[in-house]
């Protein structure tokens, strides 16, 4: 049962964080309310027996990932002026819901038809460091391999693109 | 075991290629123009490498290490041939923009071998989230390709509208993939493939949600109707020999994947064949209609891309596994990449400075100044629309044919509707040049490079429209 | 090489022109081997003519696979039709080298590619191939009028081309469409003309399939009511080019019809033939009465050929053998005479810097050479009696009169409407008094003389003698008919039967 | 149960649209795209603890890794168009069209 | 039964190859050496005497077989077979060809002699004699031909010829517009011929095209067909002898030399559809209605023109309305079935019409071009030779018993009545009246009373004699003609009639003596009534007439002319002008720039939908999939 009330608890939070990132006018306060979404999922992980993710979520998402969107949101000082005006935002809001309707409603079905499961806990290591990467690194050693490509394509590019280094004359 | 290594020679080149530039880059005293040649030569010897022999066909290579995520067969080496093709040239004609256009380093060709190391496991990725992660190496390297000259607004302007975009379309795709681990519990294509041959696509809606979701995002990546919109303006925004690269390079790859997913191996395409069709029908159209309003080359040609998805989609409806093979789409493919990698090396060393020339009404009286190059565009225009006897007339002849022998005949027909009108933007080009007087002297700085590799494409374009004469 | 003869007819010219093309040569160079170029081919296709042994068939037959895959073979061949139509390009050709003589290296470059294009086109037994060199017989006509054409050639250039290409690309997709059906047929690819003539054709997708390729003939004919861009294009073409256009590349699309359609769709085409009839006839009036309106002479002459060849598809769509082996003697016929007018009304515009009627006048007094040639090349072109011209449109009205009463007559009509603006045009040009412009006009030089004299010769002996030409046409027109006669009446199509001629007591 | 999970997943996931859609600020947009990113996590491991298999958390590991490698590139971009232009509007960049 | 005569080939073939030579010898040497005219007129006029003798010898030849098998005929060679069509390049000569070939000939020789004389000085000099011959080949072409198709050979070869003489004089806009009307309107009758031998091709023509054939199969054909043939070969007819509608272009051919007038009407072309109607007799006196109708049409066309000849002011023309006129009479003479009648009087006509031509000819010439005849006067003196064999000419062409017009003439009116046509013969006999009025009124005119011009009458002098032969051999014609045909009233044999009746299928209506007499004496009293009103008008002198009311409008041949420029030409130029300015951009054009703008269109609403804004391009994929996903959710179910 607590369980479910965690769930609960969890859902609104990261509903109302996410709300919050749409709705906020400056980034700054919508990344705030992200990290409640990011944090609160972290907590949906936990309940849904994946230590590791949860660890992950909160080490690589909530703390790295959005410490540097934070920093940068920092970094570049920005004003309210700088600010788009987004005067018909709500228009654009309410619309987007309209459009958006059809693609959630059929999604609502689609999951609806898959077969329901229990939630408690798994024991036995179930989502655990060690099980986690015994199945990472015997199953699925390619993505991984691949993965480790696309961050040097990543570094190399961020390099590139906000690099300060001088261009070729 | 020792034949295993074959197979995924290229790739280990290209990657290894990669990673030495990208080290040889921290030394400043390398030429631009040796990273282009070692470029050029790293494509060389990994094309050299994908034609040896490769055994057997649906190889999965170190099946026990990879669990099957990756296969080789007579179409994958196929497509990673074109797709190395298309580097070489890219890195060939660029070596002329970059004289002219001095915002280059040597992470450029880092970032397009790399690209083109993604595009390679594309063609052979057999799981979801492999083909996931290989479209994000590919398309984070061309979004930093694409935004390459940061002294451009344009420039920028196309890196976000690419970047969030298709990070957009990626989201889906993660999500989809999830549908489907949801309903299959795996997400390898075979194992999908054995799913649907024992239950059925329709019994599974979470398996039809998900391939749903992930073909959007691959409709997304090639452009078609109505995720279109954003081709012309990235396209404009990039810088040429990247245009040019993307425009072949990864449409080829992505169509492999559409390939192997929907027909070869998974068979997904029977329930999907309406939905592709009018997606097809009006990609066709929505790209001859978005080109006959462009006054710059670039955005015609990337408009005229999104025509030249549609007729790829005709062939991808048509095609059955069991027929003529994904062979079409392929021949199709090497057509129009020859052709339309030809117009952009042409236009890397004719587009002057900064790309001063980029519209319709530059180039006004190329003829009279540069005949051969003049001719040249002439050819790959002739190509593109599909006259004969230029390889863009074999590959319509084929997909025409397959269209029609599917039961296709609307589909076909429209084909071919789509086929005249867009005579009107590639005749306009060849009429600014040929039939109007010189203004200008169309000088020519640079290196002879790219004028080489457009005369070599140029009889590529006759080389391939004979190639299945010939065999 | 003779055994080999029509591929050297097809490719020799292609190469030489292509050659042209690339290197650089002075006109002068570029007109001689243009001219030593077409008079090879002269001497090949008259060697071809005395070898043909005409007892019907295909005959100089080359064949062999060339994508089997999809069963396209080069598949070449001529039988007394194509036979005459191949010739009429041969013998016309080295007059345009000796003519014109103010004619860029690239105009002359693109005549030959031309020539050997149109050659493919008329030898081609196999469908894909006709396509082939249906598109590239185009692809130079609009380089010629873009680059060499009048003030404005660029829409018309636009036009045809946009024309010409929806038609071709519409047969193209009518082409496929039947090579499919044949696989399904017969379990093998082929789109060898002979072959798919013995399809089974049924439905709307062959009457689809079947006005693909009439529209992609009609349109290059030009058949009303898709000739709007025959004016423009032969107006503001250079000289050589609308005579190629006028009197070689219009009859491709005649001979195409009688060739490729007939043998494939015989029952779509007997049911659909009274329709194309009568566009034949209303085009030959309405093209004929428009010509009357016209001031500028290679604009009247355009319209005139217009109607001519509405009364040309008319031969074909009557379905008897006078009119079909009238159509195909007429093809020369008008071929030679009509091809002659441009000629020279391409001389006269080089010459008198003026295209527009009323500028020009007496030029019979001033120069009767000319004006002979002229006037018999003229009389050819309004069917007169003792040139080729008669021989042909006698030949159609009589099979139209069989084919249908009405349209009978209307086709006679021809004989009206063709002499009037003919005879207009004559006088304002020929006779009247000489102007300030046309007193400096000199007459032919002795060269140019004798190199009109073999056409106008032809021209008469065509109409005096006809029968050598009739007797190796008409077995293959027979073998044409063959096709559509079962068709017509199994299908029992109200077309044979429905001859209003005055039946016997 | 698991259901729940699931519509949750959804919920995040056409919130992360909307936020694409109808927004202009780009950190907003970059970060929505995060959002539709953890929805389909979400949906991952909730799966794979219906399926009691791992594979779902791998996938959503690698998903991870991949979304952190954006984030950079999407920062790099942010940094280079706040350069350019000194806004965050994406409506500002709309050179290229029609 | 047939004979072959290879020299029948040679007949239109000497004409042709002396237009040839001759042409080519003027091509070639009009830039450099001329020839002298000496060499022109010898070349020419080899070719016309050459055929009068071969015409003797057919003759001859035809006249030494017995009555039934008098037909030779040539084959040279196959001219164009399809299919059941077999048509040869043939020749064939019978009663009928020959005595037209006699004629022919004989005239046209005279007139190629006269011409030497007439077109002394002219500048294309060759050019003209070369036309001449060919003008002859052609009508040799369509009086041997033998069959239809090569009869129309000559026929339309005819046509052009008279095209290129009437606007010889081509400096002239108005006479090249004569000459385009010439042949303009024989092409609108050639029509009717070609539609004519199409008809009768399908209907008898599988078993052979020539006139032997068609004989032997006539009575295969349903009446209603030969109606439609006999119909359409008629307005092949009226265009090419200027019977109405379509005989416009006779007076306006005028324009051509005098000599190319004294040809077309005498000797070739206008003789032309009367010789068809007869060739085709076989068939026209299977069908009285529609001779019924040829016979009216003949006799409306005779009185018509008449009227116009009475108020006409060029001696031309006055020559030329009578013709027309005189064809009237034939036509109403073949129509009745009576086609050796209606023969009989293009033989004697083409004697007196030639020698009023030629003699015409001589006037004009004498008077330096001048053709009015309100400016001539008192020329009796100055002319004599051509004063009085005009006068003889002109007393046959009046129907003055004894001369050969009398006879010729009479025997259609007396046909007329003899088959119950009182109305044809009432107004044959007015128009007889009619034609001796203005016939004198001309004679008269020209030369007697007092020289209207002086300066003309002091320069007139009489033509030289290559040209007054010619005439007055023609007035020895003119004046006996009419002995051969001699009817038995007065003691004649009927000679041409006898010689005739093999080749065509005649009626032979009975008839009294008393009507007979009646016929005779209504045309004498005709003639004298004629005459008496022209000498009391213009005997001795008259003054231009004012015209006014009636008058004026017939002197304007009731603006015939005009009303076909304004029902025919007129909107004809105007509907080419509307189609070049109107239809053609506008209308058969619109559909494919309609096409062109539409596309345009949408190419502009989709360039518009790019608008840049990557938000949007967002919106527009999650509607697209949005759309998709109701469509998905709709067939989940």
């Amino acid at each position: 049962m607590i369980a479910q009330w965690l769930f609960y608890g969890f859902a609104t939070l990261a509903v109302l964080g996410a709300l919050g990132l749409i709705l906020f006018q400056h980034p700054m306060n919508g990344a705030m309310c992200f990290i409640v979404t990011l944090i609160s999922l972290a907590g949906l992980y936990a309940l849904l027996s994946a230590s590791l993710l949860f660890a992950l979520q909160l080490i690589v998402y909530a703390g790295a990932i959005m410490s540097l969107i934070l920093f940068i949101i920092m970094f570049l000082n920005i004003q309210a002026t700088d600010l788009p005006e987004e005067k018909g935002r709500w228009t654009f809001l309410f619309g987007g819901i309209l459009v958006i309707a059809p693609i959630g409603l059929f999604l609502l079905k689609v999951v609806k038809t898959l077969p329901q499961g229990e939630t408690s806990i798994i024991g036995q290591d179930f989502g655990g460091v060690k099980k986690v990467g015994m199945v990472l690194f015997q199953d699925w050693l390619l993505p991984f391999e691949i993965v480790s490509i696309l961050l040097l394509v990543a570094l190399v590019g961020a390099v590139v693109l906000a690099g300060k280094k001088e261009m070729a004359s | 075991m020792t034949c295993d290594i074959v197979p995924l020679l290229p790739l280990g080149i290209v990657g290894f290629g990669a990673i030495i530039l990208m080290l040889l880059a921290a030394f400043e005293k390398i030429h631009l123009e040796v990273a282009a040649v070692f470029s050029m030569g790293v494509f060389a010897l990994a094309f050299v490498m994908q034609l040896l022999p490769a055994g057997p066909d649906n190889l999965a290579p170190y099946t026990a290490l990879f669990h099957g995520m990756l296969v080789t067969n007579e179409f994958t080496k196929v497509a990673a041939l074109i797709i190395l093709a298309c580097g070489f040239f890219t890195a060939m004609s660029s070596t002329s923009y970059f004289r002219l256009n001095s915002f280059c380093t040597l992470e450029f060709y880092c970032l397009m071998i790399f690209a083109t190391f993604g595009m390679l496991l594309l063609t052979m990725a057999h799981e979801l989230i492999t083909v996931f992660i290989s479209l994000e190496i590919v398309s984070l390297s061309i979004y930093v390709l694409v935004g390459y000259n940061r002294k451009s607004v344009t420039s920028a302007e196309a890196v976000l509208k690419y970047l969030m975009l298709g990070a957009f379309a990626g989201a889906f795709f993660t999500m989809g993939a999830a549908l489907i681990y949801g309903a299959v519990k795996s997400t390898g294509f075979e194992a999908i493939a054995s799913f649907i041959a024992a239950k059925g696509l329709v019994q599974s809606p979470a398996l039809l949600a998900g391939v749903f979701f992930i073909l959007f995002a691959l409709m997304f990546k090639i452009a078609a109707f109505p995720f279109h919109a954003w081709v012309v303006d990235v396209y404009d925004g990039a810088s040429v020999p990247v245009t040019g690269f993307m425009a072949t390079a990864l449409k080829t790859a992505i169509f492999a994947v559409l390939a192997n997913f929907l027909i070869l191996d998974v068979g997904l395409k029977d329930f999907w064949l309406d939905g592709l069709f009018y997606i097809t029908v009006f990609t066709l159209f929505a790209g001859n209609l978005i080109a006959i309003g462009q006054n710059s080359l670039k955005r015609m040609l990337a408009a005229s891309g999104i025509v030249h998805t549609g007729y790829l989609l005709i062939a991808v409806i048509a095609v059955s596994s069991n027929t003529i093979s994904g062979h079409i789409i392929l021949f199709y493919l090497a057509a129009y990449a020859a052709s339309t990698l030809g117009i952009f090396a042409a236009l890397s060393y004719l587009g002057g400075k900064d790309e001063q020339r980029s519209t319709f009404d530059d180039f006004k009286g190329l003829a009279k100044v540069r005949p051969y190059s003049a001719a040249a565009i002439t050819i790959f225009l002739l190509s593109m629309a599909g006259i004969p006897p230029t390889a863009g007339f074999m590959g319509k002849l084929y997909i025409i044919t397959t269209a029609f022998q599917a039961g296709q005949t609307t589909l076909a027909v429209l084909g071919i509707v789509s086929s005249i009108l867009s005579m009107w933007y590639y005749l306009r080009l060849i009429i600014s040049m040929y039939f109007h007087e010189a203004t200008d002297p169309f000088e020519i700085v640079g290196s002879p490079f790219a004028p080489v590799c457009t005369l070599i494409l140029a009889a590529c374009v006759f080389a391939i429209s004979l190639f299945p004469i010939a065999i | 090489m003779f055994e080999h003869v029509l591929s050297t007819m097809i490719f020799l010219p292609i190469l030489v022109g292509l050659v042209l093309l690339l290197l650089p040569a002075s006109q002068g160079a570029a007109r001689g081997t243009g001219l030593v170029a077409s008079g090879i081919i002269l001497i090949l296709g008259i060697r071809l003519y005395f070898g043909f042994s005409g007892a019907g068939g295909m005959e100089f037959s080359e064949i062999r696979d060339l994508l089997p895959s999809l069963g396209i073979s080069y598949n070449l061949g001529v039988d007394g039709i194509s036979l005459f139509v191949l010739l009429t390009g041969a013998v016309l050709y080295p007059l345009v080298f000796l003519v014109m003589t103010n004619q860029s290296k690239g105009c002359y470059a693109n005549l030959l590619i031309t020539q050997g294009a149109m050659a493919g086109a008329i030898c081609a037994g196999d469908l894909v191939l006709f396509y082939i060199f249906w598109e590239l017989m185009l692809l130079p006509i609009f380089f010629m009028i873009g680059i060499y054409g009048g003030p404005k050639r660029l829409p018309a250039t636009i036009k045809i081309m946009l024309y010409t290409v929806a038609g071709s690309l519409l047969m193209l997709a009518a082409i496929i469409y039947l090579g499919v059906v044949y696989h399904t047929q017969f379990g093998e690819w082929s789109f060898s003309a002979a072959k798919l003539a013995g399809l089974e054709l049924h439905g709307g997708a062959a009457v689809l399939a079947f006005t693909g390729f009439m529209l992609a003939f009609a349109i290059k004919i030009p058949l009303f009511p898709l000739h709007t861009w025959l004016p423009d294009a032969y107006t503001e073409a250079p000289p050589a080019t609308t005579f190629v256009l006028s009197a070689i590349m219009a009859k491709i699309g005649v001979y195409a019809v009688i060739r490729y359609v007939i043998p494939t769709f015989e029952a779509e085409f007997a049911r659909y033939a009274l329709l194309l009839a009568c566009s034949g006839v209303i085009g030959m009036i309405y093209c004929g009465i428009a010509a009357i309106g016209q001031k500028d002479i290679k604009r009247l002459l355009a319209f005139s050929s217009a109607s001519h060849m509405g009364i040309l598809a008319l031969g074909v769509f009557c379905m008897n053998i006078q009119a079909l082996t009238g159509t195909i003697f007429q093809i020369v016929a008008h071929a030679t005479s009509t091809g002659v007018l441009f000629l020279f009304a391409g001389m006269l515009e080089e010459r008198m810097q003026t295209r527009n009627i009323e500028e020009l006048g007496g030029i019979a007094r001033q120069a009767p050479i000319f004006a002979f040639f002229f006037a018999v090349a003229l009389l050819a072109s309004v069917g007169l009696p003792g040139t080729s011209g008669f021989i042909g449109e006698f030949l159609i009205i009589l099979g139209a009169v069989k084919f249908h009463t009405a349209i009978g007559v209307l086709a006679g009509t021809t004989l009206i409407i063709g002499v009037c603006y003919m005879l207009w045009m004559f006088q304002r040009v020929f006779f009247e008094k000489t102007n300030d412009r046309t007193a400096g006009f000199k007459d032919l030089t002795g060269i140019e003389a004798l190199a009109f004299l073999p056409v106008i010769l032809l021209i008469l002996i065509m109409g005096i003698y006809p029968q050598p030409f009739i007797a190796k046409i008409e077995p293959a027109a027979k073998e044409q008919i063959a096709f559509v006669r079962p068709a017509a009446q199994v299908a029992n199509y109200p077309v044979l039967e429905k001859g209003h001629v005055p039946e016997q007591k | 149960m698991i259901l729940d999970y699931l519509v949750l997943s959804i919920v995040l996931f056409c919130l992360g649209i909307l936020g694409v859609i109808s927004r202009r600020n780009v950190f907003t947009v970059f970060m929505s795209i995060e959002l539709m990113l953890n929805a389909a996590n979400l949906a991952f491991i909730a799966l794979s603890r219906l399926h009691e298999s791992m594979d779902g958390q791998v996938l959503a590991m690698l998903v991870m890794a991949v979304a952190a490698a954006e984030a950079a590139l999407a920062l790099a971009v942010v940094i280079l168009l706040h350069k350019h232009t000194g806004k965050l509007d994406t409506n500002v960049f709309s050179l290229l069209k029609g | 039964m047939e004979q072959s005569a290879a020299y029948l080939g040679l007949i239109p073939l000497l004409p042709l190859a002396g237009a040839t030579i001759i042409g080519l010898l003027h091509l070639s040497s009009c830039q450099t050496c001329k020839l002298s005219e000496r060499t022109y007129g010898i070349l020419a006029c080899i070719a016309p005497i050459l055929t009068f003798l071969f015409a003797i010898k057919v003759f001859l030849d035809l006249h030494g077989l017995p009555v039934e098998a008098r037909q030779i005929s040539y084959q040279a060679f196959t001219w164009f077979k399809v299919g059941e069509l077999d048509i040869a390049m043939g020749f064939f000569a019978d009663p009928l060809s020959s005595l037209m070939l006699l004629f022919v000939t004989f005239t046209a020789s005279l007139i190629h002699i006269y011409s030497i004389g007439y077109m002394a000085g002219d500048q294309t000099f060759g050019k003209f004699f070369a036309y001449l011959n060919l003008f002859l080949g052609m009508m040799l072409i369509l009086v041997l031909g033998n069959g239809p198709v090569v009869m129309f050979v000559g026929w339309e070869g005819v046509g052009l010829c008279s095209y290129l003489l009437i606007s010889y004089y081509s400096e002239d806009r108005a006479n090249v517009l004569a000459g385009n009307k010439a042949f303009i309107v024989n092409r609108i009758g050639d029509l009717g011929f070609v539609l004519g031998m199409a008809f009768l091709f399908w209907a008898i023509g599988g078993s052979g095209f020539d006139y032997i054939s068609l004989k032997a199969n006539a009575h295969l054909l349903s009446s209603t067909t030969i109606s439609l043939v006999c119909l359409l070969l008629f307005l092949g007819a009226t265009g090419k002898s200027a019977q109405i509608p379509l005989y416009v272009w006779l007076p306006d051919a005028m324009a051509g030399p005098t000599p190319v007038s004294a040809l077309i009407h005498a000797a070739t072309m206008v003789t032309a559809g009367v010789y068809m109607v007869a060739r085709f007799s076989f068939l026209y006196s299977l069908v009285p209605t529609v001779g019924l109708i040829v016979a009216w049409t003949g006799i409306l066309t005779a009185l018509v023109s008449a009227i116009y000849g009475m108020y006409q002011d060029d001696i031309k023309k006055v020559l030329a309305y009578s013709t027309v006129s005189q064809l009237g009479y034939m036509f109403a003479g073949v129509g009745l079935a009576a086609y050796s009648a209606g023969i009989f009087h293009v033989f004697t006509h083409a004697f007196f019409k030639a020698l009023l031509f030629l003699g015409a000819g001589s006037v004009i010439y004498a008077l330096h071009h001048e053709q009015n005849i309100w400016k001539m006067g008192g020329l009796r003196t100055k002319l004599p030779i051509t004063y009085w064999t005009m006068l003889i000419g002109a007393l046959a062409l009046a129907g003055c018993p004894p001369f050969s017009g009398f006879f010729s003439k009479d025997e259609i009116l007396y046909l007329a009545l003899a088959t119950g046509n009182p109305g044809i013969w009432l107004i044959g006999v007015l128009v007889a009246g009619m034609t001796a009025y203005y016939t004198f009124r001309m004679i008269f005119l020209v030369f007697h009373g007092s020289p209207r011009d002086q300066g003309l009458f002091d320069h007139a002098h009489e033509a030289p004699t290559v040209m007054t032969v010619p005439l007055i051999i023609l007035a020895v014609g003119a004046l006996f003609a009419g002995v051969l045909n001699l009817p038995a009233i007065f003691g004649g044999g009927q000679v041409v009639s006898h010689w005739l009746a093999p080749s065509l299928a005649e009626l032979h209506p009975e008839a009294s003596h008393e009507t007979e007499i009646l016929a005779i004496g209504a045309s004498v009293v005709a003639f004298f009534i004629g005459i008496t009103i022209a000498y009391r008008k213009f005997g001795s002198g008259a003054e231009v007439p004012v015209f006014t009311g009636f008058a004026s409008f017939a002197y304007h041949t009731f603006r015939i002319n005009e009303l076909y420029d304004l029902l025919l030409v007129r909107p004809y130029k105007a509907i080419g002008s509307a189609i070049e300015y109107f239809f053609e951009p506008q209308v058969t054009d619109g559909p494919v720039q309609l096409t062109t703008w539409f596309y345009r269109a949408a190419g502009t609403v989709f360039k518009l939908l790019q608008v840049g804004y990557v938000r949007i391009y967002a919106i527009y994929m999650v509607i697209g999939l949005s759309l998709m996903s109701l469509l998905l959710s709709q067939s989940l179910k």
